[in-house]
């Protein structure tokens, strides 16, 4: 157990994963020399060399169709996008290519790639490099689809995604980089589909996933001064995902609300809200709310960034009346 | 049939032959009402792409565009399990879930054939990676159309195969048309080799009717290819047919059809072959008959071949042993079932 | 009003706009000389000419990047994707570029452009040319989004695209292309943005759109049968919509269901179900039930293909437990 | 101040002084902690550019990409407006909501700044259609950097300009870096003029430390531009700073810094000018107080403006007029707050 950041757990994954398996390489825009946008792969090229740590034009959709085609033909291939905004470039090669490969040709042919991105807000990046796109691979059959929050997870979850047999997209947040916590090389926080509950409460469940498992874990503390008890599970991995233990809890405490950064028409929020809701109805006491970035593109300005995602006041106000039906301020 | 021996340019007219009859027997299946839907992607006319197959070795790898039956004969493909995946069959090569347009064989190095035009491309730059890292001494080829020309990640991928030193080939089969559309009509500039060049890749043009010229082209570029110097390959022929089996050609005049079609590879390599007495007018007549004979069997193969079971469906989503899509009756019977509510 | 197809309904909207606005263009993949993948465009080259009507290389991240340009100096461009699959190769001219620059850039840059494109299965047409997408659409801000169901709706909601000064994904289906209906050009089925009541009932709430509509109708029918009275409501613009009628008929029959071609997770089924069961909760008798695609990629063999999208007997069956309880066969 | 007449040179140089001001300023802004975020790229040693933003007319429509603070600046741009949306201020040309990776202008032809690499390209060929449809004989020019010219859409959009002769231009900023990548690191020919004949395009390279070399070329592809003969113009200049504001640009050496910083445009535009008694040095000097005092006033103008009101948040993103989107306070309150419920 060490404490590190996401970003050096990531790193560490990459490292890790060269050394123990040839076959994985990297392949994105500055992903060698410079040591990536971020920070992530620095010094793997001086590692690992350019024929494993290749530094990329700037051609997304032929970098994704590269990771395809190297995945097809025994490599394993980390590709990267350096925003997760680049990545309608790419949908093609990414929803139609990966995607779609082994069920197309009868399962001969699978596409082992992980896809690394981030996205998210907070450097007033703007409205190209501030989203939040995971309900796009969701919405495609073929395609994992891994968010973590953690540090460990960081580790863990890249770790097991560069042991599947099938194209992974990892997302992680530009808000968590710099994020400390423990890693623990030994032991993930959960097995590769699973949900963990980061905090257990009886009144209701907090769902949530990447940066927005923070504002919900905040916004529970602050519950439980209210008296209060939530439990917040993160989602993490959102394809595989077992809704066994989602279930359970929303069963148990009979409310439930589901926090994204996402624009939330069209979420990830949408959908575990409708799939848990048509499981749970009996047992609900309130409908399943949906906590989500606003509807609008990212403005650049930090004061309109920030007012449109979600923060711990707005999860915690909208968990309180789900359990006392006490409305918010705002809500009058 | 026993092949004079030494006779590679007999072998190609064999392998010509043998497309040709392929794809009119597709469009039987079709007429037949047997065939899985009516995208199907004749390629008669564009036979000599058999001189670029035939330039690569066991275990180069390739990808084609959904015009792939002929590139795939020429690369070994059994014309049984290809029909039978044309009338979308359980033992066809993708077990009836891809099609015409997406056959693949992993064993014969195909990687899939793709329904995108220009999807397949850059798949090879990957493959190239992986042989270049391993030096394995594979190369890689794509097979595109004309059409291809025009989609940006090509420019990307050749941008890498030249920047990276890639094995790999990109060969467009120039058949004049990307569906309705004559290629003056969608090029700014139809010097497609000079493109290439400007990327950084070895360039060349070949004509069409001639599989051997083909040949001697395709060879060369993948020499090269091996030692790390990537090219691209412009086969210069022509669409005999529509561009579907729906396609009636209004975009073009019966002239320019009956021009089109005097540039047919088989007839003159079936010239060639007689003038030099390399094989007697018997002989090319047997491997004709052979080659229908074999194409009538793979016809009847794929008609009485079983459909997928339901359940199949779901199965190649994800690799076995993986967590497996729900099938919606499973979901909703555990909602909609006993025992679901409280 | 006069009997037509669908597929003349949309082509006598694009004719009737070319005339009445000299800068309405058209551009995409031989929707000139060849008139169209589906015959949509045929003859308009004749009466417009090649400088209106555009047969563009296949080039599709540009044709859509034409649009943008297009629009954003004067004309009113309606740019064509041959499936909608091959969106994937756009989706950053469309949601990065068409759907924000009018944010981004202040308020000073609209984009009136149309995107029309057909989606959906019934022609073994395998994964790359079967697909429903339009939940990647409705997920992204600046983007309205509109699926025609009948033939008025082809006519109108087109004309109704083209007065808009906001980019419009107008999404057909290849299944409805032959249908034969009413078109009236005088009257449009409903405003736009209004979801319509296409067949009224008091038993449960059957919410659908495009060709799901009419096995959504067809079930209906055989309700009734049963003795089932179901109300069926075409959602017809996804973007805007008014959710005000759709409220109002879950709240009055307190049970709903919402059908959908697309692969189920993920989809607009999805976040209509959480959308209506967040504000109708407490009038809801049974959860708001999602029925849609299977969560695969649409396999070549017709057999395999139409048992992967819903039928009217599998919404039939929803709908009847919906109201009565009694569990289908397949759910024992 | 009145410049001395006829003096299009010295206009230039006038031009080029106020965009490093202005972008020296920008950097002040970001140390003082005021700039919304740091993606903030600055075009210092890139100003030659003012030779082609100096070719185009009134009228003419352009679109940049991330570095575009100068061709914005060369074609007319309120530094004060600039600066207040690089700091994210509702007076910004863009209501704060933009920011120096999106400015626009709808009135003096800035059809936008776009920060996906090669975003805008295809916008002048939608432009371009306009213009040639209507017989305006206007013209627009897309801006871009070296790292563009490895994206799929320039291709695709180079092809159609010159397919439809368009009266367009492309022109490549190439500053020899895209982000941490050498131009060699990125192209596998680095002959990008070739690559645009290659698509039918007038293709001409200018020094991009000599603007009047710039505007000579730029001049006369502007001309044949507006004959519906679209061209391509790379300018070879040198990106004097990182990339962004975070960047220590570990990836190149000083030597190379030192080398390419001597290729500075204004020093060889002031050299000559005195050269050539167009001006004299205090002319010139008053000049470059006068840009200084300008740029001052903007940055102090951006630091002092308003930041935009949260409601604006949900303006714009639909025209005036037609349904807005729906905050979510007011969507969690119609279920949350009293009479929400049955
Ligand atoms: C990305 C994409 N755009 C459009 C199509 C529709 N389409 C299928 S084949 C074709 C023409 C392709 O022409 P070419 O590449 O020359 O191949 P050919 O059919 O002539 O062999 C088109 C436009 C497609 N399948 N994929
Ligand atoms: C599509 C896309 N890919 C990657 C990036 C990240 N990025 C921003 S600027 C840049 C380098 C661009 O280089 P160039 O085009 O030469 O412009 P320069 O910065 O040198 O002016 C990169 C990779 C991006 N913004 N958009
Ligand atoms: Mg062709
Ligand atoms: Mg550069």
């Amino acid at each position: 157990m060490t404490e590190t950041t996401y970003r050096d757990a990531i790193r560490q994954a990459l490292l890790d994963a060269m050394q123990a398996d040839p076959s994985v390489i990297l392949i994105g825009e500055e992903v060698g020399l410079y040591g990536g946008a971020y920070g992530v792969t620095k010094g793997l090229i001086d590692l690992f060399g350019a024929e494993r740590v290749i530094d990329a034009p700037i051609s997304e959709p032929a970098i994704v169709g590269a990771a395809v085609g190297a995945a097809m033909t025994g490599l394993r291939p980390v590709a990267e996008l350096m925003y997760v905004d680049f990545i309608g470039m790419t949908m093609d090669q990414l929803a139609n290519q990966a995607a779609k490969s082994r069920y197309m040709f009868g399962g001969q042919i699978g596409v082992p790639m992980v896809l690394r991105t981030q996205g998210g807000t907070g450097r007033s990046a703007a409205a190209q490099h501030s989203q939040s796109l995971e309900a796009w691979v969701l919405h495609t059959p073929g395609l994992r689809l891994v968010m973590p929050a953690t540090v460990n997870d960081a580790y863990h979850l890249l770790r097991q995604s560069l042991t599947q047999p099938d194209p992974v997209v990892f997302i992680e947040h530009k808000g968590l980089y710099t994020m400390k916590g423990d890693l623990d090389v030994a032991t993930p926080d959960g097995a590769w589909g699973q949900p963990v509950i980061r905090r257990d409460g009886h009144d209701l469940v907090i769902l949530s996933y990447s940066r927005m498992l923070h504002e919900s874990l905040a916004a529970a503390e602050r519950l439980a001064e209210s008296g209060v008890d939530a439990c917040v599970i993160d989602l993490r991995c959102l394809n595989p995902m077992d809704e066994a233990p989602l279930i359970e809890a929303v069963k148990r405490t009979g409310r439930a609300m589901v926090v994204t950064e996402g624009v939330v028409t069209g979420s990830v929020a949408s959908d575990i809200a409708a799939r848990l809701t048509e499981v749970c109805f009996d047992w609900l006491e309130e409908p399943i709310l949906r906590v989500g970035g606003e509807d609008i593109p990212i403005p650049v300005s930090p004061l309109l960034e920030r007012a449109s995602i979600p923060t711990a006041t707005l999860i915690h106000d909208t968990a309180l009346w789900l359990v006392t039906r006490k409305a918010p301020p705002w809500a009058a | 049939m026993t092949l004079p021996t030494n006779s590679a340019p007999l072998a190609r007219y064999r392998t010509m032959r043998r497309i040709r009859s392929f794809e009119e027997r597709v469009g039987e299946l079709f007429l037949k009402g047997e065939s899985a839907g009516s995208m199907l992607h004749l390629s008669i006319g564009e036979e000599a792409v058999v001189g670029m197959t035939d330039a690569m070795q066991p275990g180069d790898t390739f990808t084609t565009h959904h015009r792939g039956h002929g590139v795939f004969l020429g690369r070994g493909a059994d014309p049984a399990r290809m029909m039978a995946e044309i009338a979308g069959k359980e033992d066809g090569y993708c077990r009836g879930k891809g099609g015409s347009m997406h056959i693949a064989d992993r064993a014969l190095g195909h990687l899939g054939a793709n329904a995108i035009v220009g999807g397949g491309i850059p798949h090879i730059v990957g493959a190239g990676i992986s042989y270049r890292n391993t030096r394995s001494g594979q190369i890689s080829v794509a097979f595109f159309g004309d059409g291809a020309m025009s989609q940006g990640i090509l420019y990307e991928s050749m941008n890498m195969a030249a920047l990276w030193h890639l094995p790999v080939i990109f060969c467009c089969i120039n058949n004049q048309y990307g569906m309705g559309t004559r290629v003056d009509r969608s090029a700014g500039n139809r010097d497609f080799p000079a493109r290439a060049t400007a990327f950084g890749l070895n360039a060349a043009r070949a004509d069409g009717a001639d599989v051997e010229a083909v040949h001697d082209a395709a060879r060369s570029l993948a020499a090269a290819a091996r030692d790390g110097r990537p090219g691209y390959l412009e086969i210069d022929a022509y669409r005999f047919f529509g561009h579907a089996r729906m396609d009636k050609s209004p975009y073009r005049t019966p002239e320019e059809e009956v021009e089109g079609r005097a540039r047919d590879p088989i007839a003159r390599a079936r010239a060639r072959l007689a003038e030099t007495d390399a094989a007697t007018a018997a002989d090319l007549d047997r491997i004709d008959g052979d080659a229908a004979v074999e194409m009538d069997l793979a016809l009847a193969h794929a008609i009485g071949a079983k459909p997928p079971a339901l359940s199949t469906m779901f199965e190649d989503v994800y690799a076995p042993g993986t967590p497996a899509p729900r099938p919606q009756a499973e979901r909703l019977a555990a909602i909609l079932g006993e025992g679901a509510r409280a």
